[in-house]
């Protein structure tokens, strides 16, 4: 085991030195330093006693042979750093981006929890349209052979214009552009996302 | 004389609805032996003390030194008691009655029947009781977490099959003056002679013991089922729920041990008395001699 | 030897519950159990102060004294961990901590309790060091790797400060300088 | 994002969220972003603590953020635009306006005095409620803090009066002159994830990408881009008539198939596809409903199933799980203008498919496949380049998918102050090329219209964009262009200059394909826009200047009278939207209490991502409604109490209520995220099974107002008003 336990310790013997650096020279050069990135003070904090003793644990590495795959948050347009932990095709877990020089591994709660927008039981399983009033399972090919037929209906029928997209401002800048790009080569202007609300 | 109720049917509707009731506490004890360690689903708060107090410290105080000594205020009991009655035992030895002779109806069909559950029920929380109080140096781990669960829901069925046998029992348990006098010669049982004592139907000793067990075991009930709970009350009060839980237990020890001695070695025959309901009529007009037969 | 701490400067704090989804996503905690929790004073009125607060990791832990089979147990890193193969989820723990820190899986029947859950500091347990039982039974160990509890990494505005107490103290201490105002970490000047 | 860039040029955030570390003093109006936008806290607390710079919040309630303010003012919901111009002019007749900087790059200065002299302080208090004293402790502020930021978000611009309220802000940092500076400008926190991309390739009615509009010019040039015939363009159209008009938005398209208003389109609209979108952001959401029973067909392209799917009752509606982003690539903007490459973490899972797949096989069946990915071989990188290419008017051309990519693998290597890069394979350039980045060298422009820097080095003067001289209802005239000696350094011409033109015959910078013309002028030291003033006076908008006009839901009936709204625009965005006639003061005797809406931080837009995930389903579980202690207890309303909400729409909803001091007595705010409920009816069946999330509630727009922006028709969800009961 790679520590000692400290069982009977009921009065330990810890105590905090207090440093009360008031010398403004010193505090701001230390302020910035700790300001700068976390991945700095995480080296700093845990001391190399902690990290050296634990090297010699058996396995170094929680989940070997993964590797660190960088993206951006989806939640809000700060554009906060992820570094996704992916073992054989899976995201095992979410890495702090501490080097990033927007949030520095910051997140708020929903990014924090960005995993679970792939993990989430909750995502559709499958393309489904409603029959009755339930709702059916069908294949992608179904899907999207009825929904372009009946959209190539109405605009026989009605004209280009009978049909309203509503694109997205959760998809990237290329498939923003390819939604925009759908609307006039359908034959309208009648596309918008959320920046209108 | 035999417990006349006012019908069989009521009887039969007694039997089954604490049976059923008994039941559905053992099946739930059941379900959560088996599901036990499952993922919980919601979780109660502690309210912070925001901005602790410097005195945080003293916040478990009481607590710390109280939890240390409960093994320490158990075992002399689980050791001592035993040891007088063991002296006891071969000191004076146990009262012995004839069997022969006139034999009356003590304990009615129905009253065995839920005593027997009861002391099942009974014994299982004492002795889980026991293992919980003496975790440590049983290793603590998924023995003692089903201890606990045993402990918890065998409380459950106690408190729903403990109602028939205080209601039937109810009106021979209520103090008597000659009771004091039954104290005064601790039942008789420092003479060797068959003296008679004063006692109705039951005597000092069952009566305390019978109202320890029900009322007691009520209490015991109510601070455990909120001590079950940690996240109910604000410490200081689980802190005195615990308090009661284990002093209480440890009269309830005492006495379950006594009633333990009583039935098992002291009398004669009391044993078999409670399985088949009848005693000797020597033993009934010696023991029990302000009863009217 | 380094004695690992917590501190949430309240004068960051925004309460944007990072850490606690953090700490749940990081560490698999179940639905209803929060190592970690933030909580509000004052809210909607001027002095409204947030604070992040989980397992203090005290030097005199009260859990350890009152735990009746001794399943708690501090590291020489001052982590305060359980032992959940020891733990007979009695509940002492909860009754003892000012913090309100031991957590507990609660079920609805007959307040079923299961062992005690508390934050790790994501260093694991005492199971063996990356194993799936530890990972399962105590989420990530990060200290073994060299890294940042989650919490704290992940912290939006860095108000909570994870790792060797006296460069917590130290950096506190100058934020604090620098602001020229008499910002308090709650707990801090007691709870070690 | 119209009136800001109808002041300088641009749309968008002109610093960045680290920049903000520099500012002297913030000021942030209707944001909140201690819950919006949480990690920009760090940044704005660094200021606060380290140049001890006010955090001054002006907004309706008492938001987290105002916990972190040194000054917190309470303002009436609406009247941002009284209170900015009444700063404006406190500042200005102190004498503490930035007279070098307005002498030299700033236009209609005088013009916008003289309406801004209206705003005193007394005027002020009886419009906003903002004592007057108050006013003039804040003015003083600004004027002694400087740089200072000004930061808003949708607390600033969803009223009928938005685009006036981002002008008027914009007009407060340039009579500061806080504009072009480290520290200073106008950030401008934007919502979704990749918004200001998504803006910047104008998923919107009224423009093609990068914000060419839809007239025939950038129609010919977008067709250029995309290799195809422009005739074939114009065929595929109703007529020409329709190529040129702005379509339907987001925030009234459904009043394409109800009706209630008039619409001027040939056709009612008969299909609806929602491709990554909630409609339960969408004001007066029950219409919205209406709505989609009328359709003909609803498809929804999302990895969640949202509220729309639980909002249809007919059979017309299909989902197709989309996978999320991470399960595909390509780049994304923040709202610093940074673009970074968001690499694909894992395969789409479940039987989802990625956006691009679903777009392909979508377009082949359309028939126009060949046309479509004419350029396109490899996606996404065929299709950065594409609109590139395309993109000239914001620089995205110099942001190839290589750079991107290159500048994302190697974030480590910024400075967090600057955001520059030290050493490294992305020496001197900026996180995220911040556009413009006019060139495949250009290192971005972190700070817009900052002439302290080359252009060449991401320095820039203000946009020529509205001519070059201008007579004003005064009759003065004003050249538009800077004045002389306001240059970025090594600029040919040492003054104001128009934008870039015929380098290639019949070009100008916008439309040279070739990217010569911009390369001319990066040589040349100069902007290929041009070098102007900004101009606090918008001659083609409604107010040149703007003024405070009242809601149109006003819950100051006497007020109306002096502040009208405007006259109702017949065809706005294809649809009859009632301004005047909209505007009743009688009311507010029956909805006495103004309702606002707004972000929490544990959920994200219409929820059905945030609401999906247990631990953030956990934190925030219910619906409410915050109301004040004292209202709450003169109605006999208690926390957690169930209220009914009713709109003069009637939209009325079911909520819990939270008694708190957040909001005034007057004031009702709810968080927009929750859907699955409809009018007090769960709607949790309607969910395909297993994919109904952990959280539902009522959706705030079920009450929600009407009102529009007069410009932008963005939602008036901020000003609405209501009538509160126990349920």
């Amino acid at each position: 085991m790679a520590f000692k336990r400290a069982v009977n310790e009921k009065r330990s013997k810890a105590k905090v030195t207090r440093k009360f650096t008031l010398n403004p020279k010193v505090a701001r050069r230390s302020f910035l330093k700790i300001a700068a990135a976390s991945a700095a003070f995480a080296g700093l904090s845990l001391g190399p006693k902690v990290v050296r003793r634990l090297e010699a644990d058996e396995k170094k590495a929680p989940y070997p042979g993964s590797k660190i795959v960088r993206t951006v948050c989806t939640h809000c347009a700060v554009g906060c750093g992820i570094k996704a932990e992916v073992q054989n095709g899976v995201w095992v877990r979410q890495e702090v981006a501490s080097d990033h020089p927007v949030s520095r591994g910051g997140h708020c709660c929903k990014g924090a929890g960005a995993i679970d927008m792939v993990t989430s039981e909750k995502r559709l399983k499958s393309p489904m349209k409603r029959v009755n009033g339930k709702w059916q399972k069908i294949s992608w090919g179904e899907a999207l052979d009825e929904v372009c037929k009946r959209l190539l209906e109405i605009r026989e029928k009605h004209g280009p214009d009978a049909v309203h997209w509503n694109g997205s401002a959760k998809v990237s800048n290329e498939m923003a552009y390819l939604q925009r790009k759908l609307a006039a080569f359908w034959g309208t202007n009648n596309i918008d996302h959320q920046a209108r609300i | 004389m035999k417990f006349n109720l006012t019908s069989n049917h009521l009887r039969v509707l007694l039997y089954t609805v604490f049976l059923t009731a008994a039941g559905a506490s053992a099946l739930a004890a059941n379900y959560i032996i088996l599901n036990f360690g499952n993922i919980s689903t919601t979780q109660a708060f502690k309210a912070f003390p925001f901005l602790v107090s410097p005195k945080w410290e003293a916040y478990a105080n009481d607590f710390i030194p109280f939890v240390h000594a409960i093994p320490g205020m158990v075992w002399p009991i689980l050791v001592f008691i035993p040891l007088i009655f063991l002296i006891h035992f071969f000191a004076i030895g146990p009262k012995n009655f004839s069997e022969d002779g006139e034999r009356i109806l003590f304990y009615g069909a129905f009253t065995r029947f839920f005593h027997w559950i009861n002391a099942i029920l009974f014994s299982l929380i004492v002795i889980t009781g026991l293992m919980i109080v003496f975790s440590k140096a049983l290793g603590g781990g998924g023995l003692i977490q089903n201890a606990r669960l045993i402990h918890l829901s065998c409380a459950y069925a106690f408190i729903v099959t403990v109602i028939p046998l205080f209601l039937v029992w109810l009106k021979d348990m209520i103090p008597m003056p000659h009771d004091v006098k039954w104290f005064l010669i601790l039942g008789g049982y420092l003479s060797k002679k068959a003296t008679t004592v004063p006692a109705g139907k039951f005597n000092a000793g069952q009566k305390i013991w019978f109202w320890l067990a029900t009322v007691g075991g009520a209490v015991m009930f109510y601070t455990g089922f909120y001590l079950s709970d940690i996240t109910s009350r604000p410490q200081s009060e689980l802190f005195s729920l615990l308090k009661i839980h284990i002093i209480l237990g440890l009269f309830i020890l005492a006495l379950f041990i006594t009633h333990l001695y009583m039935s098992l070695f002291a009398v004669k025959g009391s044993l078999k008395s409670m399985i088949s309901g009848f005693k000797g009529k020597e033993e009934v007009k010696c023991l029990h001699s302000k009863m009217k037969i | 030897m380094a004695r690992m701490r917590f501190l949430c400067d309240i004068e960051r704090c925004i309460d944007c519950n990072g850490c606690v989804v953090a700490c749940k996503e990081g560490n698999g905690v179940p639905v209803g159990i929060n190592r970690r929790r933030v909580v509000t004073i004052n809210e909607g009125r001027p002095g409204e102060r947030s604070l992040s607060i989980s397992c203090m990791h005290c030097s005199n832990a009260p859990c350890i004294a009152v735990c009746p089979v001794k399943a708690i147990y501090q590291r020489e890193d001052g982590i305060v961990l359980v032992n959940k193969d020891i733990c007979i989820g009695c509940g002492y723990c909860f009754i003892a901590c000012p913090f309100g820190a031991p957590q507990f899986p609660k079920g609805d029947t007959f307040g079923k309790r299961g062992v005690m859950d508390k934050c790790t500091f994501c260093a694991g347990g005492p199971a063996p060091t990356f194993s799936e039982k530890e990972r399962r039974l105590y989420g990530q160990n990060r200290i073994a790797e060299g890294k940042v509890p989650l919490c704290a990494a992940m912290c939006s505005t860095k108000a909570l400060l994870a790792g060797d107490g006296d460069k917590i103290s130290q950096i506190f201490q100058e934020r604090v300088a620098r602001r020229g105002t008499g910002a308090k970490a709650p707990g801090w000047s007691v709870a070690y | 994002m119209a009136g800001v860039a109808n002041t300088w040029g641009y749309g968008a955030m002109t610093n960045s969220m680290n920049d903000i570390r520099h500012s002297k003093c913030i000021f942030m109006l209707g944001s909140n972003a201690a819950e919006a936008h949480p990690v920009a806290m760090q940044h704005i607390l660094y200021a606060k603590e380290v140049n001890n710079a006010p955090l001054i919040v002006v907004d309706p309630r008492f938001t987290k953020l105002a916990a972190k303010a040194t000054d917190y003012v309470r303002i009436r919901p609406g009247t941002d635009t009284a209170f900015v111009m009444g700063l404006v002019n406190e500042i200005v007749t102190n004498g503490w306006h930035d007279k070098d900087f307005i002498q030299k790059r700033v236009a209609g200065f005088p013009e916008m005095c003289e309406k801004a002299s209206h705003y005193t302080p007394e005027v002020v208090e009886d419009i906003t409620g903002i004592p007057a004293s108050e006013v003039k402790r804040i003015a003083r502020i600004l004027a002694t803090h400087r740089p200072g930021t000004v930061i808003w978000c949708m607390g600033a611009t969803q009223h009928s009066i938005g685009s006036s309220n981002t002008r008027a802000l914009c007009i407060l940092q340039l009579v500061l002159g806080n504009m072009g500076v480290s520290g200073g400008g106008t950030n401008i926190f934007r919502g979704h994830d990749n918004v200001q991309g998504a803006t910047d390739m104008c998923v919107l009615s009224h423009s093609l990408p990068a914000y060419y509009g839809i007239k025939d010019g950038s129609w010919k040039h977008w067709c250029r881009v995309w290799d195809v015939d422009y005739e074939w363009m114009k065929s595929r159209f109703h007529s020409k008539e329709y190529m040129n008009k702005k379509g339907f938005t987001l925030a009234r398209w459904y009043q394409g198939v109800i009706q209630e208003d008039k619409i001027n389109q040939y056709t009612p609209i008969k299909a609806v596809v929602f491709w990554g979108c909630a409609s339960n952001s969408q004001s007066q959401y029950h219409k919205l409903k209406k709505a989609l029973d009328l359709l003909d067909l609803v498809v929804i392209i999302d990895p969640f199933p949202t509220m729309t799917a639980a909002a249809c009752a007919k059979d017309n509606v299909y989902l197709l799980p989309s996978s999320s982003q991470y399960e595909t690539e390509g780049s994304v903007t923040s709202s610093s203008r940074q673009i970074q490459w968001r690499f694909k973490v894992v395969d789409p899972v479940h039987d989802s498919k990625d956006d691009y797949w679903i777009m392909n096989e979508m377009v082949k069946r359309f028939g126009f496949h060949d046309k479509f990915y004419k350029n396109i071989k490899k996606i996404p990188d065929d299709i950065t380049r594409e609109l590139c290419k395309g993109s000239l008017t914001i620089g995205y051309n110099g942001a190839l998918p290589e750079r991107i990519k290159k500048h994302t693998l190697n974030w480590e290597t910024f400075d967090v102050d600057t955001l520059k890069a030290r050493g490294g394979p992305c020496d001197g350039e900026y996180y995220g090329l911040p556009w413009p980045c006019w060139t495949e060298t250009h290192p971005g422009t972190p700070i817009l219209y900052d002439i302290s820097k080359p252009v060449a080095k991401g320095g820039l003067p203000f946009r020529a964009r509205f001519g070059t001289e201008h007579t004003y209802w005064n009759g003065r005239k004003e050249n538009l262009l800077a004045a002389e000696g306001v240059y970025n350094p090594g600029s040919e011409v040492k003054g104001g200059y128009p934008e870039f033109k015929n380098i290639v015959p019949g070009t100008n910078w916008k439309t040279d394909l070739s990217q010569k013309t911009i390369k001319e002028a990066i040589k040349r030291g100069m902007a290929p826009f041009g070098n102007a003033r900004a101009r606090c006076v918008c001659w083609n908008f409604p107010d040149q200047v703007p003024v405070h006009r009242e809601p149109l839901h006003s819950p100051r009936p006497d007020l109306v009278a002096k502040y009208p709204t405007y006259p109702d625009k017949k065809d706005q965005y294809r649809v009859y939207t009632r301004f005047k006639s909209e505007q009743r003061p009688e009311l507010v005797k029956k909805f006495p209490y103004v309702l606002i809406t707004g972000r929490m931080v544990e959920h994200m837009g219409g929820g059905a991502e945030t609401r999906s995930n247990k631990y953030l389903a956990e934190l925030k579980p219910h619906m409410y409604a915050e109301i004040n202690v004292r209202l709450a207890n003169n109605l006999g309303i208690r926390n957690g109490d169930m209220i009914w909400i009713e709109s003069p729409e009637q939209g009325r909803i079911k909520v819990m209520a939270k008694v708190t001091d957040r909001v005034d007595e007057k004031t009702i705010f709810l968080p927009f995220h929750f859907g699955g409920m409809f009018m007090g009816k769960s709607l949790e069946a309607n969910y395909p099974k297993g994919t109904e999330p952990y959280a539902i509630g009522e959706p705030a727009n079920i009450v929600t107002n009407y009102g529009y922006d007069i410009i932008t028709q963005i939602q008036g969800t901020k000003e609405g008003l209501c009538q509160v009961s126990k349920a």
